[in-house]
């Protein structure tokens, strides 16, 4: 493993990112404006590096195609658990029954927790409590979708490239 | 619309102010404070204020909660019972407010095109800083060239209330409790 | 060029050595460059004082927009005198800054502590010259926050509080200027003061009128410390270091009673003032009360800066007194007390910030027999008090000179009355000063004069107190031509 | 040197001394009491000239600068302020022969202060005497107090802060209440505050404010101790006896009693305060005072406060008569105010120099001091028959013309308060020289004594003597002050 | 109106209603964990119908980029806030509420 | 219906949110409760400022949003900083990755 | 009708009220600022009330509209905000330090603690 | 607040954004809302974020104290020497139309510096602050 080469991967990747972010925000192609954000974009790639921020953490990269089948299921997941809730808010009596669970998961890198710990907290009904190792505890609006959330159906679909570098 | 959604603001308003007016818990008053700053934002957004909005939700909700909350880090959140009368506070707003009130019932109407403001000064900055400065939003035009000094101004109030923190709060901290007395 | 910019040097330099200050080293740098813009400001106020006294009125355009599109810098008699006290209190009172604060501070924060005192120093003159409502409030805050920070800077805890104390007010003060402000252009859509001058008249029927001139007033009265708003004073100027609180004694207040002359008689004119709204009534009562009050409870303070504090409660009661007497004599005179209390308070509180310099402490019962051992201080302080009694030669004389003929001319007897009680109650405490100090035996006698680089700059205000209680050329001059052009009858 | 040079070096030469003996002589005794001599004679000599250069019929004026428009501090010379200015010059060569004694009698604390404070005090009279304006003499009047307060709190112990506090509490209170009052509502009135003879307010002033305006000048210059402005004197009492040498003598009650004399002739004149009916009102006031003060003084046991209430009567004679308004009585009060300051100065230092040989203080502790100190108790009795008005004395000449101005209108109150005070001055004046001859000596002293030092008894001699002149030798003086009323009635 | 113009105004308001039952859900529900669970809803369905509802009225690419931008950091930020606040929930000692007839409490 | 009211009525939506969320953060009762509150308040204001920017036709209003978005990230981060260690300043170092 | 072409100044004059009556009457200090806070926003929406032009839109040209809000009270109320913040932050700090001072941020205690020392 | 995991890793990307965001808000205030004042909150948020997650031993090295205390005073410099600039060209204090030979250049010019000065000290003053009120401790209870 090369930190080097990585690391240049990750800058430029950084660049191109907040290029793409000026160019969106700022919609002028006159050189001014292109200038301005080279200066800009620059001065926070030089901060980002002092930081000490730039990184496969903040720059997954290296996560392909895997991530896009995650992400359409993940949409689907929520609107499902959407339904979900609100079914749950909507019925005259209260008929909720929260619950903690606690689930060992198979993300070996913090990359890939942090993604099902966030993943779990954005579907609604199920929130992210703590992290210990790669022991989740997780809320539960109810017991059933509590229990769903720890059957690792998730944590599966968490593409295995997550893991690259670790 | 927009007058629906005003009212509707300023009710919010109205409960934010009394809440942190009543409230005990500091902690909740730095939320309300921002919260308060939002909605006004949102004001200042519906009467065409966009630049003030920008600055209003950066400025109050932004930087003021996070320096509250960082100074109640180093205060403690709780506000003792007050035993004190509220007669007399309560005479000195109630008669402000009714003299302002009372003051500002014959200001011209609310939104009126033809209100002074609208007719002298202004005019010339809406008509003008096109050619005269060059850049379309007037707002910038005024803030920086024609009254360029007052921001000149603004600038150093910033400059100062920095200096006027670091003399109070900066150097190392002594914990040894001092108690200068004298003069 | 610097003819031609003169009236903005005085604010600009300032402001731009601030920021250099705070870039210098701790030590005496930020101080000696603090000194070096003080004595330049003063001479450059001089120059503006000259041409204003030869009648001219300087109109500056702020970034070259004329008024009242752009900000204006406006140099007339009334803020000419002003410019020309809050340079001298300046040049005199930043010298004796530096041993006085290294000796009571340190000098650690030196270059903080020097940017907040050139900052608050722009801001007093940035108020004096500006021709523009909302660049006051600018202004006002900068020498605010300078000034809670300077007063903040004082060694004792209560210093803090008495900071606070000051910070509130101060800009519930500037809040209610700010109201006013808004209702007048609300009104007449301009911020120009010249501009707001000449449309008020249309507008002075209206309640909004009104209403904004009770917010401009109140709030002006707030930073003024006019009697009861002046709660926040008396700590403030006993906690806060030494040469701060010669400082702000000598033109902190005395910049918020020219902004009331100013609006009340160049704005809004006097007609409107007293007779569409009871002016006279509002400030001649609380001036009166005011006056009498706190100086009685000057006469109960043990500790001398307090009391001189208190008595500078009770002498702005006499600028209000001139204000409210709404004759171009009674105006002449609360110029004229805003240029000469400056001396006065600005040599007594630098004598006094000599003697703590030795003795450590303002307790009045530990100063027996100073005056034996540092008879140049007392000297000093001694003669600075009495110019504060208003004994003839010195500029408090003439001030009250001024302000008797001026209660004569109008036949306010019991004004008359109320001034020389005034007088008499400054007899009380300062004499017990003079008293305790040189006629009652210290625990030794030997000599500890404070040192020259204080003693200077203290002799260079106590002589122009007699100075200018000799010749009062410009100090009148000034004054009177403020009046007439301000216009002080209704 | 012309006659307005000497005036400014009459004006100035008291200011220079007190430099010299600050900057130079603080730490030479004998030098800095030789400066003192030598400055109170060039001041008397100065004065002189500038009598000469008067009666030469120079016009005699000084200008130092204009303090507001219109209103200068400026300087002029008329036969009362000659008159006065040479009193106090000349009673200044006394005092200070008399205070070198005492002061080193005394192994008195702070000389220098001493020294250059009645030096200031000089130079505060010469600015009242001649002052060409009211504003002139409000300031060197000020000047005046403020520089006898030191001299009064000199003893440095609580009863002299005290009384010293006293002093310059009325003082003060009296000039910012009542005198600078007056001051400015004069020139509100009249446009202008110099003095001219005849008077300077507008004729047609109504009477009230007339006479309000003259009550505020009587009662402002409390230096004249008309009561109930009077308890500063006695206070003043704890002074070293210099002191009241000068307050009683030289110059502050002299400058109180110039300052009443001068604004009736020259602010108000005495033809147009005739026309004022309730100016009466003053005439009685000053005869009560008179009366009062002598029955006070009646009651003293100690020598001093017995004095100084003498004073409170004394001087008020000279109010009274300048407010009876004819010409022999103004001139009468002008002699008073000379015979008066011989007399009661002889009567202070003879005070002072009894305490000094014997630190007696008490009039029952004199039984047969005339024995040990024959000389001082005959310039005392002197001086008491002077206060009586008994020839051959001063006191005797200006009472004749004080009765004679009161003939002159038949006026019969002020007839009967000469009188009666006559017989009371009397009796408590005679008792105490009874007493000091004819009695015999309760008991030894501790420490026999003889007379004071030799300064002392050659200064109160020289002020019995003067006192004794006066009465042989007045005609210059009646002379010139007849010029006072020469425009008047 | 348009199809698009439509299809936003569809969108809005099943966002607004969205956000609506999430709010109901805040103030209905029993303890601070299971709030966390409607505050959820507002964040992530709603918003995403309502901006791009949004979007759709817009109709001009910038504001769609914008539009985009906010709903990607509500995205990134609510889930960590909710987090965040759940985890300094659970660590300054508050317990989730628990049904009582619930057998497994 | 014109978009106008449409957009009316989508407006008043939100601000029935913010209400909830505005009661919410003053029932509590815990600070959890409130900060919770004021997160929700803050998410909805974006959303009604966004709304604001589409009934003016205005793409540079989002940028207000925008910026509240970011904003009011940072601030619960703070808030919850501050609940966790009592100061904004705790200088933890790098440690493990769970706390 | 008056009432309801002045409905905005009414509300912003009670919600400056609201804030003023913070600052007066309470004794916490970081109260106080916030009161002061409020107050002074609400002010702000007095002024951008003033230059509110009903059916004019936002100071920023653009081709084919003619009416615009007034951009003069935004100018100033951006100077003003920057103001009030640099105000509050110097006044939490000056409660900061007076809270190690005085060990307490009541104003009725610290005055108890004043009068104590003299 | 490293240890949180989450957040840590959410904020690593964020920084940079918000830094562009901000310079973005700064050079489009001329046509939109914003400007250097708000840009110089957006920047200085970003480095408090990073405060904030990190802990304020890691951001001060990357903003020194010293270095932005010279910002901010460089700040005010940039203001006010632009200011001075017109007087030295024949105009008055902020006069930018004489800085160019065209009267509206030497206005964008001069526009341009001054909303850099604001942006410098807004951003570091805000920073200043926040570090002087985060880097103190909390005074024992008393
Ligand atoms: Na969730
Ligand atoms: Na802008």
């Amino acid at each position: 493993m090369v930190p080097g080469s990585f690391a240049m991967k990750h800058k430029v990747s950084l660049g191109l990112v907040l290029a793409a972010l000026w160019l969106g925000l700022s919609g002028k192609l006159d050189p001014l404006f292109l200038l301005l954000g080279a200066v800009s974009v620059g001065f926070a790639l030089w901060t980002a590096l002092r930081m000490d921020i730039v990184d496969r953490e903040s720059h997954p990269i290296h996560i392909s195609g895997g991530l896009i089948r995650f992400w359409i299921l993940l949409i689907r997941d929520i609107v499902i658990a959407n339904t979900q809730v609100v079914r749950e808010i909507l019925r005259p009596r209260l008929a909720i029954t929260p619950t903690v669970v606690e689930f060992e998961s198979q993300q070996s890198s913090d990359l890939g927790k942090v993604i099902l710990g966030n993943s779990i907290t954005l579907t609604p009904g199920t929130v992210t409590l703590d992290i210990q190792g790669s022991r989740f505890r997780v809320h539960g609006l109810t017991r059933e979708i509590a229990e769903e959330a720890a059957s690792g159906v998730m944590d599966r679909r968490i593409p295995r490239d997550v893991e690259e570098g670790r | 619309m927009d007058s629906l959604i005003d009212v509707v603001l300023f009710a919010f308003l109205i409960v934010v102010a009394l809440a942190v007016a009543r409230g005990r818990d500091l902690f909740a008053g730095a939320m309300l404070f921002g919260m308060f700053s939002l909605l006004s934002a949102g004001l200042f957004l519906i009467m065409d204020a966009a630049d003030v909005a920008f600055t209003e939700a950066a400025v109050g909700a932004g930087v003021s909660t996070v320096l509250l909350v960082a100074a109640l880090s180093l205060i403690g959140t709780e506000e003792r019972a007050r035993r004190r009368s509220n007669f007399l506070p309560l005479a000195i707003v109630v008669v402000t407010g009714a003299s302002l009130i009372w003051g500002t019932f014959d200001l011209p109407p609310f939104g009126d095109p033809a209100n002074p403001p609208n007719h002298h000064v202004v005019p010339r900055y809406l008509e003008k800083s096109g050619e005269e400065i060059g850049i379309p939003n007037v707002v910038a035009s005024v803030l920086a060239s024609y009254r360029g000094f007052d921001t000149f101004g603004e600038v150093v109030v910033i400059f100062a209330a920095g200096v006027g923190v670091m003399l109070l709060l900066g150097g190392r901290k002594r914990h040894r409790q001092r108690k200068e007395r004298g003069l | 060029m610097i003819a031609h910019n003169l009236v903005a040097l005085p604010v600009v330099l300032p402001l731009l050595a601030a920021a250099v200050a705070v870039l210098l080293p701790p030590g005496r740098k930020p101080w000696l460059l603090a000194t070096g813009i003080a004595w330049l400001v003063f001479a450059a106020s001089l120059a503006l004082a000259l041409r204003a006294l030869g009648g001219e009125v300087l109109s500056y355009p702020m970034g070259g927009w004329e008024p009242p599109w752009g900000i204006e810098y406006r140099l007339d008699a009334a803020n000419a005198l002003l410019m020309v006290l809050i340079g001298a209190v300046a040049a005199a009172v930043f010298p004796f800054a530096g041993p006085s604060v290294k000796r009571e501070l340190g000098e650690e924060k030196s270059p903080l502590f020097y940017a907040a005192l050139l900052l608050f120093l722009a801001g007093q003159l940035g108020i004096a010259v500006t021709g523009d409502a909302f660049n006051v409030f600018v202004f006002l805050e900068i020498s605010s926050l300078a000034s809670y920070t300077l007063v903040a800077s004082g060694k004792d805890r209560k210093a803090l509080t008495a900071a606070f104390s000051y910070l509130i007010i101060g800009t519930v003060g500037a809040t209610f200027y700010l109201i006013g402000i808004g209702l007048l252009y609300a009104l007449t859509g301009t911020l120009n003061m010249a501009d707001l001058a000449a449309r008020i008249p249309e507008v002075a029927e209206t309640r909004a009128a009104h209403t904004a001139f009770a917010f401009i007033v109140v709030g002006l009265c707030m930073k003024i410390a006019l009697f009861p708003l002046h709660l926040w004073l008396p700590n403030a100027y006993t906690y806060a270091p030494s040469a701060v609180t010669a400082l702000l004694a000598a033109s902190s207040t005395k910049v918020a009673v020219y902004l009331l002359i100013r609006f009340v008689y160049g704005i809004f004119g006097a007609d409107f003032s007293y007779r569409e709204m009871p002016l006279a009534w509002l400030l001649i009562p609380l001036a009166v009360v005011g006056l009498l009050s706190t100086s009685l409870v000057a006469i109960g303070q043990n500790k001398v800066k307090r009391m001189l504090a208190y008595s500078s409660v009770a002498q702005i009661g006499y600028m209000v007194l001139g204000i409210g007497m709404a004759s171009s004599l009674g105006l002449a005179a609360a110029l004229l007390h805003v240029f000469n209390h400056a001396l006065m308070k600005g040599a007594l509180f630098m004598a006094l910030g000599a003697l703590v310099y030795r003795v450590g402490t303002s307790r009045l019962h530990q100063w027996r027999g100073i005056g034996r051992r540092m008879p140049w201080t007392m000297a000093a302080f001694v003669a600075a008090g009495l110019s504060l009694i208003g004994v003839p030669l010195t500029v408090g004389f003439v001030s009250k000179w001024y302000l008797v003929l001026a209660a004569i001319e109008l036949g306010f007897w019991p004004i008359v009355a109320v001034i020389v009680i005034g007088s008499l109650l400054a007899v009380i405490y300062i004499g017990r000063v003079i008293e305790v100090a040189w006629f009652e035996k210290g625990e030794s006698d030997e000599r500890c004069e404070a040192p020259l680089s204080l003693l200077i700059p203290t002799w260079v205000l106590v002589i122009a107190n007699f100075w200018f209680g000799i010749d009062t050329r410009l100090t009148v001059g000034l004054a009177e031509l403020a009046a007439q052009s301000l216009g002080g009858t209704p | 040197m012309s006659g307005a040079s000497w005036l400014q070096a009459a004006l100035a030469i008291p200011y220079l001394g007190a430099l010299l003996i600050i900057a130079v002589l603080s730490r030479h005794p004998n030098l800095r009491e030789s400066a003192s001599l030598l400055t109170s004679g060039a001041l008397f000599a100065s004065v002189l000239m500038v009598l000469l250069a008067f009666l030469r019929g120079e016009p005699i004026e000084a200008r130092l600068i204009e303090l507001f428009p219109g209103l200068s501090i400026a300087f002029h010379t008329e036969p009362l302020s000659i008159l006065f200015a040479l009193l106090a010059s000349g009673l200044w060569i006394v005092t200070s022969v008399y205070s070198i004694g005492y002061m080193r009698g005394l192994n008195e604390k702070h000389q220098t202060r001493f020294y250059v404070c009645f030096a200031i005090s000089l130079g505060a009279a010469m600015g009242i005497a001649f002052a060409a304006n009211l504003l002139t003499l409000f300031i060197f009047y000020e000047v005046l107090t403020l520089a006898t307060y030191p001299l009064v709190a000199h003893k440095e112990n609580e009863e002299a802060r005290m009384g010293a506090r006293v002093y310059l509490m009325i003082l003060i209170t009296t000039s910012f209440v009542f005198l600078l009052p007056a001051i400015v509502w004069t020139y509100a009135l009249a446009g202008t505050l110099d003095f001219r003879l005849g008077g300077i307010l507008p004729r047609d002033l109504d009477p009230l404010i007339t006479v309000l305006l003259l009550a505020l000048f009587v009662l402002g210059a409390a230096k004249a101790a008309v009561m109930p402005v009077h308890r500063w004197l006695p206070a003043a009492m704890v002074a070293p006896t210099p002191v009241s040498a000068l307050l009683h003598a030289v110059a502050v009650v002299k400058a109180g009693v110039f300052a009443i004399v001068k604004v009736v002739l020259y602010v108000f004149g005495t033809e147009m305060l005739g026309q004022v009916p309730a100016e009466r009102m003053l005439v009685y006031l000053a005869g009560f005072t008179i009366v009062a003060a002598s029955l006070v003084a009646l009651r003293q046991s100690n020598i001093k406060r017995m004095l100084a209430y003498s004073t409170v009567g004394q001087l008020s004679y000279v109010v009274l008569a300048t407010l009876v308004l004819t010409s022999f009585s103004e001139i009468g009060a002008a002699l008073h105010i000379i015979a008066h300051a011989f007399g009661k100065i002889t009567l202070f230092f003879t005070a002072g120099a009894i305490y000094v040989a014997s630190k007696k203080t008490e009039l029952s502790q004199l039984r047969g001091i005339g024995r040990r100190m024959p000389i001082t108790m005959t310039a005392f009795a002197i001086g008491a028959l002077s206060m009586i008005g008994v020839p051959p004395t001063a006191g005797f000449v200006s009472k004749w013309y004080i009765i004679a101005g009161a003939f002159q209108l038949d006026d019969y109150f002020v007839l009967t308060v000469l009188a009666l005070s006559t017989g009371l001055n009397a009796a408590y004046f005679l008792p105490v020289i009874f007493r000091a001859f004819f009695r015999e000596e309760d008991q030894p002293p501790a420490k026999p004594h003889g007379e004071a030092p030799w300064p002392m008894v050659a200064a109160l001699s020289t002020t019995a003597l003067l006192t004794l002149l006066f009465f042989f030798y007045n005609g210059p003086v009646v002379e010139l002050e007849s010029g006072l009323v020469g425009k008047s009635r | 109106m348009s199809g698009i113009e439509w299809l936003g105004v569809i969108l809005l308001v099943l966002g607004a209603l969205l956000g609506l039952v999430g709010g109901i859900g805040v103030l209905r529900f029993p303890d601070f964990f299971t709030r966390l669970h409607a505050a959820g809803v507002t964040d992530t369905l709603a918003t995403g119908l309502f901006l791009s509802g949004l979007a759709c009225l817009f109709g001009d690419w910038q504001a769609t980029l914008k539009l985009a931008l906010i709903f990607f950091f509500v995205l990134f930020t609510s889930p960590t806030a909710s987090h965040a606040l759940a985890k300094a929930a659970l660590h300054g000692g508050l317990k989730p509420w628990k049904r009582r007839e619930d057998p497994h409490g | 219906m014109s978009i106008a009211s449409v957009l009316l009525l989508v407006g008043l939506a939100v601000l029935a949110t913010m209400a909830m969320a505005l009661a919410r953060g003053l029932l509590g009762p815990t600070v959890y409760d409130r900060i919770l509150a004021v997160n929700m308040f803050g998410t909805k204001t974006v959303l009604l400022i966004a709304l604001l920017a589409a009934r003016s036709g205005r793409s540079d209003y989002l940028d207000i949003a925008l910026l509240y978005a970011l904003i009011n990230f940072i601030g619960v981060i703070a808030v919850l900083k501050y609940f966790e260690y009592g100061s904004l300043g705790h200088p933890h170092a790098e440690e493990g990755d769970e706390g | 009708m008056n009432l309801l072409g002045h409905y905005n100044y009414i509300v912003v004059v009670v919600l400056m009220m609201l804030g003023f009556y913070t600052v007066i009457a309470r004794d916490n200090l970081v109260k106080k600022l916030i009161g002061l806070g409020i107050f002074q926003v609400s002010v702000f929406m007095l002024y951008i009330s003033i230059g509110y032009v009903s059916g004019g839109s936002v100071p920023i040209l653009t081709e084919g509209v003619t009416l615009y809000s007034n951009p003069l009270p935004h100018v100033l109320i951006l100077t003003a905000i920057v103001v009030g913040v640099a105000t509050l932050a110097l006044g939490l700090a000056l409660v900061v330090r007076i809270r190690e001072a005085f060990g307490t941020v009541e104003e009725d205690e610290i005055r108890l603690k004043e009068d104590a020392e003299g | 607040m490293s240890h949180h995991l989450i957040l840590r890793v959410v904020a690593k990307f964020l920084i940079p954004l918000i830094l562009v965001y901000g310079l973005y808000v700064h050079f489009h205030g001329e046509v939109s809302p914003g400007g250097g004042f708000q840009a110089g909150v957006l920047v200085a948020s970003a480095f408090i974020l990073h405060a904030l997650i990190f802990g304020l031993n890691k951001t001060r090295p990357i903003a020194r104290p010293g270095v932005l205390k010279a910002i901010a005073a460089g700040g005010v410099l940039l203001y006010g020497g632009t200011g001075v600039a017109g007087m030295l060209f024949g105009g008055e204090f902020l006069h930018y139309g004489v800085l160019a030979a065209d009267p509206v250049k030497g206005q964008h010019l001069g526009i341009i510096l001054i909303e850099l000065g604001v942006l410098f000290t807004v951003a570091s003053v805000m920073l200043l602050i926040f570090y002087a009120f985060a880097g103190r401790q909390k005074p024992e209870a008393q």
